[in-house]
């Protein structure tokens, strides 16, 4: 008979999620723990599956933008841009500059607000908790520019088909500089709650290591693959929409973990703001809407429309068979792919560490399931 | 959309769906271009307060077609031993499309990725088409991206229903979930895959949702009922 | 000492003593659930509680009312019977230690005593009764192993936590125990160190003699023993589960910690214990670094005016401010990972703590 | 060696901790939402109406159906019957279903008399399912609120 030692342990597999406080969502991960040390991870995911894939084939070109908002919820107003960039390429729609323009603006303010969300969550998880209630604050008032101009706060169906609903209301334009006066003051806020913070450094830096070249091969994009210092943002690379217009930097990280995405993400909250100050300093007068047949029939063909989205490259592959109803909307969601990366990035790492991970990639678990 | 569409709503893009083809797509686009849409009550739809488009003159735009083309330096730049499956480069509005056949496709995703002259290391993105009614019934589409060359290619390859894939996420890992999501949905298989399984829906789900024959009502029942212990969800 | 005198000092007055710390305690546990919640709501730019009650004043009662109105459930494959006892092994220590703490001087009560004890005992037993101090000092009881006593009693609290996540035969809970076993013996041991540089000073064991010399050297021991206090304060928050030391808890990671399981009545006794704990460990360090019932600057005469201030308010005032201190920095700072709290507990506090007493020994030398 | 002292006298967390203690005085963010009325944007999306002409009192609908047909839900049920007399489409009913109102304003953009608007009124809770299918009536009525308090409209 084979004798016990007592050193003798057993792996332990915890449930993380779906009801977690910090699986951000409905992700479910099934840990094996040696200890707390992490031996492996598994993601379950489709607990939010809605089949938007599938309800897009069933919708015509104009009255499935409504859905797109709800995959990434909290990056509403990227997917519809994205999306709709892509329609009007296939259909040969010319945007009036000034509509060009309030998208642009619009999306930065998304960006700002999907990153703001990023960080209060991040910031709750590993334990502090009143950046979280600054980050909202300064979210609600981004929502509040929403609410005014879309006429709601989160899933905001943002753009129509040739441009915007309609024009900026009144007021708009002294709102928009305000927060952008104030705003990169507060995010010295939470940098002075953070950034030098011991224990924070601590919770992050050396966390989640990831090199250059596996980010590539592991299809990482945005600011998690910029974290690892590869250069690749979609506003660069293949301008879209206007963006070669604005000047903006990319901000690079060197070592690839949790704290450098932290570093890079703080900074493009900053870069976004450099880029709404410009078209509100140079916002044009005209339409915002441009000319549409009020039926859209592309022809028959496709078209891969990729932004980059606050999480990371978003894609539509939109195929057209000439009817009114798209043939097929594939949607490339940035963090169905990174979060493919959790297993490789949590081995090895603490449990607490997970959520540290979990967090930054930033995952939104409407677009991870659709 | 109008009004005489509205009732054909759900079954029309399975319809023409069916029909499409990639052989046929040029004759479909002519098809297209000779029946404008549909305007209804254009007149009485312009409203003083939004801001409405206005009515649109008929204008016959530049329709959109796919050219074939011959010199495309990325594709010049393959070994040539997997270059005899390519079947053809084309271009839609700007975007290279390479159609390849199955039995090709692994050797030249390795080559695409490993070649120094091309190095395309992104996979940016990988799905599935459904032409029911095809021969050949499924289109794989690859999404490729070069950091070196900048560029974004697209890699299709039609497939029948009963027949295998390789795999590519022993190439890129970021194949593997994409992979197991059209494995979920469409139903494809592939070989090589390490880990198989329904991605999106419950393992014991029975049907593919993205499938054109499967109706956007369409549900597994015996599954809703014995997990969630409801009767028959009303249609 | 006549029977009635030994009666009134050793039984009845004790007795009354207690009762009124136990009832006075429970009530600012409770309120200091409020006034946690108010400060870190500030802090935040909210407002915090404010439906129940003029600004949430009456929320207490209603957490009370609501805690003990909900479902007691114990989960069917937990050990019963320690599910059961695990809460009250952690709340009941935490009000043992008050028995030794002084709230105030040695006579603060002999005024009241004099008048009350004037009903009942002649004349002269009442001067009897009224001159000893445990009758009328302002502390239940004055043990010479006060400090002992205090280690002793507050690290079987812990012990509540330990046997409650592990009787809950969940994971979640079980790690949770684990993590809180692992912290208690690497902050106990730093704790107990940097006590010693105050005995060292004071010479004496007794917490009523620690404020005593205190007010005799005229100096606060934060003055004098001020890493000591530092290292109290940090070892003190680690022994209390307070962020950023809650790794037993830690809601974000472990969902609850050890009280995962619990609901109802008994996570109130749990979350009762965490807010006793940091009174006990506000009032200790109070004691012991921050001269207790004393003013500030006791010797100083032309401060005398602040005596106006009775001795048992000086200490409140003290231990309010410690509390808000805890608070604050819980609204301030992200939470340890478990193995670098270790780290810093055995790496830095404890090197830091035995350095401290050896240097304060030598200082005590020359 | 600075960097060193600021680590031993725990620069970084003092400094955290002035801010927190700066904000704990400052004045607060929260809105008491029923006992204030939320501020809303003139262009909020909220409960559905059915507008009728101020001066008639009569509808503004003229049946033509083209919210039905965009709404991605298809939600909205309208019924019209042809006047035998005037040769125009009567409006006869018309529902609207909140439990399933994606709330994206596509009925509103596309109606050409501004008949169908959503308001900004947004507290729809109610107590059954069947009740958020609004009628004809209460779409032109308005809805009816479950209220929070009796001070909630001061």
């Amino acid at each position: 008979m084979e004798q016990a030692t007592v050193l003798d342990t057993k792996v332990l597999e915890v449930n993380m999620g779906p009801q977690h406080p910090s699986t951000h969502g409905v992700l479910r991960v099934k840990l094996k723990l040696d200890g707390e040390k992490v031996v492996d991870a598994d993601c379950v995911i489709g607990y939010l599956h809605r089949g938007v894939e599938k309800i897009s084939e069933n919708r015509s070109y104009i009255n499935g933008v409504p859905y797109y908002d709800r995959t990434d919820y909290i990056a509403a107003v990227s997917n519809v841009y994205g999306y709709l960039l892509g329609v009007e390429k296939m259909m040969g729609i010319e945007v009036p500059e000034r509509a060009r323009h309030i998208r642009i603006m619009m999306t930065e303010f998304n960006r700002i607000a999907s990153h703001l969300l990023w960080l209060a969550t991040h910031a709750i998880d590993i334990g502090a908790m009143t950046v979280f209630l600054y980050c909202f604050r300064e979210r609600e008032e981004i929502l509040k520019l929403f609410e005014s101009l879309f006429g709601a706060r989160l899933t905001t169906h943002a753009f129509r088909v040739a441009g915007l609903w309609k024009d900026l209301p009144a007021g708009f334009e002294q709102a928009v500089r305000d927060f952008i006066n104030e705003f990169p003051h507060r995010v010295d806020e939470y940098e002075q709650l953070l950034t030098n913070n011991r224990i924070w450094l601590a919770r992050t830096q050396g966390i989640g290591v990831i090199s250059g070249e596996e980010a590539i091969n592991w299809g990482l994009s945005g600011p998690v693959l910029r974290g690892s210092g590869v250069d690749y943002d979609v506003r660069k690379a293949r301008p879209y929409g206007g963006y070669e217009e604005f000047e903006f930097d990319v901000p690079l990280g060197e070592n690839g973990d949790t704290y450098d995405r932290y570093v890079i993400r703080i900074e493009e909250m900053r870069q976004s703001c450099r880029i709404i100050q410009q078209v509100i300093d140079g916002l044009p007068d005209g339409p915002v809407r441009g000319k549409a047949p009020r039926t859209l029939k592309p022809a028959v063909g496709e078209y891969f429309s990729t932004i980059e989205g606050p999480r990371g490259e978003l894609g539509y592959y939109i195929v057209s068979d000439g009817s009114v109803q798209p043939f097929r909307v594939r949607i490339r969601p940035p963090t169905f792919i990174s979060l493919q990366a959790l297993r490789r990035l949590v081995k090895g790492h603490l449990m607490a560490d997970v959520i540290a991970i979990i967090g930054t990639l930033d995952i939104v678990l409407g677009e991870i399931d659709r | 959309m109008s009004d005489e569409e509205k009732p054909k709503r759900d079954s029309e893009a399975q319809k023409t769906a069916g029909k499409t083809d990639l052989k046929e797509e040029s004759a479909v686009a002519e098809e297209g271009a000779e029946k404008p849409p549909v305007k209804a009550e254009e007149g009485t739809e312009k409203s003083p307060v939004k801001d409405k488009p206005a009515p649109k003159p008929k204008v016959k735009k530049k329709i959109p077609s796919y050219e074939d083309v011959d010199d495309d330096p990325v594709f010049q730049k393959l070994n040539e031993k997997v270059a005899v499956s390519v079947l053809s480069v084309q271009n839609f509005l700007d975007q290279s499309i390479c159609t390849v056949s199955l039995d090709g496709l692994y050797e030249l995703m390795v080559d695409l990725r490993d070649n120094a002259d091309l190095d395309f290391n992104y996979l940016v993105d990988m799905t599935a088409l459904d032409y029911l009614g095809d021969e050949q019934r499924f289109c794989l589409v690859y999404q490729l991206y070069s950091y070196k060359l900048g560029r974004l290619i697209r890699i299709k390859t039609r497939a029948a229903e009963d027949e295998v894939v390789p795999s590519v996420s022993s190439i890129w890992k970021t194949a593997d979930w994409l992979e197991r999501e059209v494995y979920d949905l469409f139903g494809i298989e592939f070989s090589g895959h390490p880990d198989l399984r329904r991605i999106l829906l419950p393992d014991d789900w029975h049907g593919y949702p993205l499938r054109k024959d499967y109706d956007i009502k369409l549900q597994d029942q015996a599954w809703i009922s014995s997990h969630l212990k409801i009767r028959k969800t009303p249609v | 000492m006549t029977f009635e005198e030994t009666l009134s000092i050793y039984v009845f007055i004790p007795l009354v003593k207690i009762a009124v710390i136990v009832l006075i305690l429970s009530g600012a546990i409770a309120y200091l659930t409020l006034l946690e919640r108010k400060i870190i709501a500030h802090i935040q730019v909210r407002l915090g509680p404010m439906r129940v009650g003029w600004h949430g004043l009456l929320q207490p009662i209603a957490d009370g009312l609501k805690f003990l109105l909900k479902e007691d459930i114990v989960p069917s494959k937990s050990d019963a019977l320690i599910f059961t006892l695990a809460p009250m092994i952690s709340l009941i220590p935490a009000f043992v230690v008050f028995s030794v703490v002084p709230f105030g001087s040695p006579e603060t009560l002999e005024g009241p005593l004099r008048w009350v004890l004037s009903w009942f005992l002649e004349a002269g037993s009442v001067e009897t009764v009224v001159q000893n101090p445990i009758a009328s000092g302002g502390f239940v009881t004055d043990i010479n192993i006060a400090i002992l006593f205090v280690l002793s009693v507050s690290s079987v609290g812990i012990l509540g936590v330990i046997l409650g996540g592990w009787a809950s035969n969940s994971k979640y809970p079980l790690l949770g125990a684990l993590r809180s076993s692992a912290q208690m013996v690497s902050y106990e041991v730093a704790l107990g160190f940097s006590i010693i540089g105050v005995l060292l000073v004071a010479g004496s064991l007794s917490l009523v003699e620690i404020v005593q010399s205190q007010q005799e050297s005229g100096l606060w021991y934060v003055f004098v023993q001020p890493v000591a206090f530092i290292l109290f304060f940090i070892c003190g928050m680690a022994e209390t589960n307070r962020l950023p030391f809650d790794l037993p808890e830690a809601e974000t990671e472990l969902v609850g910690g050890f009280h995962t399981e619990y609901s109802g009545f008994r996570f109130s006794l749990f979350f009762l214990a965490e807010y006793a704990n940091m009174i006990t460990v506000s009032a200790v360090a109070v004691t012991l670094f921050l001269g207790g019932w004393l003013r500030p600057f006791p010797n100083v005469e032309w401060l005398g005016f602040l005596d106006v201030i009775p001795s048992v308010l000086w200490f409140l005032i003290k231990v309010f401010i410690i509390l808000y201190v805890f608070i604050w920095i819980r609204g301030t700072l992200p939470r340890f990972r478990f193995d670098q709290l270790m780290e810093y507990g055995w790496k830095i506090f404890l090197p830091v703590a035995l350095g401290n007493v050896i240097v304060s020994a030598g200082v005590l030398l020359l | 060696m600075i960097d060193f002292l600021k680590r031993v006298f725990l620069i970084d967390i003092l400094k955290g901790l002035a801010l927190t203690f700066r904000y704990t005085y400052t004045r607060v963010y929260t809105e008491q939402y029923p006992k204030e009325k939320a501020r809303l944007a003139e262009r909020y999306k909220g409960a559905p109406r059915l507008n009728n002409d101020p001066e008639t009192g009569e509808t503004l609908c003229i049946a033509c159906d083209l919210c039905a047909v965009i709404c991605p839900e298809d939600l909205i049920v309208v019924g019209s019957q042809r006047d035998p007399e005037s040769r125009k489409k009567v409006l006869t009913h018309y529902t609207f279903d909140t439990s399933r109102c994606l709330f994206c304003g596509l009925c509103q953009e596309v109606c050409p008399t501004n008949a169908v608007e959503l308001t900004q009124d947004f507290e729809l809770a109610t107590y059954s399912r069947e009740s958020m299918v609004w009628d004809r009536n209460r779409l032109e009525k308005g809805w009816a609120r479950i209220e929070f308090g009796k001070d909630y409209h001061k």
